[in-house]
């Protein structure tokens, strides 16, 4: 493959893998390309994204994971995002937590986090601080986590009777096909607080 | 002629009807109705496995022919004809039936077009926003849009899926791919070292699949064991932190019995 | 601002707010630039990944916003990343539904029926759990029957910028009441240009 190609399709794997990062293996079995090759390419990658003045993003590599990210002198601009009340990136994830939580209570931050594939203790904070979500109990086993639950604001907010009324889920989203790890999570973290 | 028809390659009536006027080759201006109602039926009979609730659709239908065939027949009296001129074409008892085929067959086409634009879409990805929530200030935290509905929270979980098909696949190739308590040895003291000496437990755990996070976990035991690494809590239920107790050469981690 | 300072801010903000998009106004006030001079900045950015072939992404116009996403013929190397590429695909029920509302919105389920000659409450409820469609009011008199229209989801899943993307519906061979309001209104104008 030639290198433009090769690094072409590394940038469209790396900007849609996102935040989870892939390795040179993985690219290397993804892209049916020698790990070497792959390696020289991401260099020349890296190399291009930092001597471009046009480039607000660049490559970063941790442990062995490459991931997109923005360049740090960006981190004001970008920073500019997070005070704009009118940008929505911040409620999304608020909103995500919500929807979460609204269908699948009573539930773990645990779980919730394990859906979103990002941590999400802020937005749980936020929720219950604009009291649309409340800790309704506790999860059994040692970890006793919190379980969290909607409140009757949220009914009032989003103008529902009841729980009833929320509109049928999207099937998928839900369905419990890593309830395996979900439950080695919790088994594992219970066992090692258990420990001391 | 076959009468291998499944309901399910039909979406209602109107559809089996523009497929049977296609078939035919058959002026939908102008539909000889017999014909037409003969083909319908034989249709019907022949999907066997009618959903009952469905299958009143159909059978209404053919009613509804039935209907317009009979009233062909009736002749048509001089005198009414000549009553109004306007009434000449409304009299057509097939005219409610062809408006509502040509009416249907707008938005079956409609329908087409849209299908082509989804498979173009899907050829274009994109990534779920960063999460910068530790960008923001403690006292300011992050303000709900005001004007989100119960739908926007069906898109969030949407979202949320598109965002979970791209992970699960990428975890299952690693489990495919053997991963070694050697490897991981070296990346918990590797990703320690990149963290400055110590880290959060779950912070050793970027990954999806169980046997990744198996054997990491695996790998941590043993590095316990061998002093390299320990962990602590401060408190109860509070996260754990796992430090970098000393450095190791490489060839002392390739001893391991797996 | 030079050019590429400015495109490079351009490029970590799309970056950062993925598929929620980001409008020209936005960008305006969070780099407190004219929005002629964003515009000019993005279609330099548009042309930049184009016509690079070492660049796996691009701009795309979305749901009213400018996104970055990857280039389709990448499609290939990242179907490799997603199990079941084409398992959510929308049911022929569920896109004929879809096509009545999205060109006669707001529509009630018994107009859609009527159109149909079929209960299409299946679909519906489907298209609701995907976010393609949401209640945008209710129709006047007693039942006060919901009234459905397409979502900002539902230009993104068909990569559309807004509505008027929509391909023309096709020949409308009939006079209906649509029909006849245009044709007056064709007519109409007509013997208006013509009186000039």
């Amino acid at each position: 493959m030639n290198l433009e190609l090769l690094m072409s399709k590394l940038e469209a794997l790396l900007f849609v893998v996102g935040d989870e990062g892939i390795n040179v293996k993985q690219f290397s079995q993804l892209l049916e390309v020698e790990s070497m090759e792959i390696e020289a390419a991401l260099s020349e990658l890296k190399t291009y994204y930092e001597e471009s003045n046009m480039r607000g993003i660049t490559l970063k590599n941790l442990a062995g994971t490459y991931q997109l990210t923005t360049k740090t002198d960006m981190a004001d601009t970008i920073k500019k995002l997070v005070e704009n009340p009118t940008s929505h990136v911040l409620s999304t994830a608020s909103l995500e937590v919500l929807a979460i939580i609204a269908y699948k209570q009573p539930i773990t931050r645990v779980e919730i986090e394990d859906l979103r594939g990002v941590k999400s203790d802020r937005p749980i904070q936020t929720l219950v601080s604009r009291a649309l979500i409340q800790e309704v109990g506790r999860a059994e086993g040692t970890g006793r986590a919190i379980l969290y639950g909607t409140t009757k604001e949220f009914l009032n907010y989003f103008g529902l009777d009841s729980l009833d009324e929320l509109p049928p889920l999207p099937e998928q989203v839900l369905k419990d096909d890593d309830q395996e790890t979900d439950l080695f999570m919790t088994k594992f973290q219970e066992a090692f607080s258990s420990e001391e | 002629m076959s009468y291998e028809v499944k309901l399910d390659a039909f979406s209602g009536p109107l559809d089996l009807l523009l497929h049977l006027i296609h078939r035919l080759e058959i002026d939908i201006y102008d539909i000889p109705m017999a014909e037409l109602t003969g083909q319908y039926i034989d249709h019907i009979h022949a999907m066997k496995v009618l959903e009952l609730n469905e299958a009143s659709e159909y059978l209404v239908m053919a009613a509804t022919l039935l209907a317009i065939k009979s009233r062909m027949l009736l002749p048509i009296h001089e005198g009414e004809l000549e009553d109004s001129e306007f009434e000449v074409e409304a009299l057509d008892p097939r005219e409610e039936l062809v408006n509502k085929l040509i009416e249907y067959k707008k938005y079956k086409e409609a329908a087409v077009e849209l299908k082509l634009l989804e498979s173009d879409r899907a050829l274009v990805y994109t990534r779920p926003p960063s999460d910068l929530s530790s960008m923001e200030p403690d006292e300011q935290l992050a303000l709900f849009d005001a004007s989100v509905n119960v739908y926007d929270m069906i898109s969030a979980l949407q979202k949320i899926l598109r965002r979970k098909n791209l992970r699960k696949p990428l975890s299952t190739r690693v489990a495919r791919q053997e991963i070694s308590m050697k490897d991981q040895m070296f990346a918990v003291v590797n990703s320690l070292r990149s963290f400055g000496g110590r880290s959060a437990f779950s912070e050793l755990f970027p990954y999806e699949d169980k046997t990744t996070i198996i054997v990491t976990f695996l790998s941590i035991l043993e590095l316990m064991k061998r002093q390299v690494i320990s962990v602590e809590q401060q408190n109860n239920f509070e996260e754990l932190f796992v430090i970098l107790d000393k450095e190791v050469p490489e060839d002392e981690l390739r001893t391991v019995d797996e």
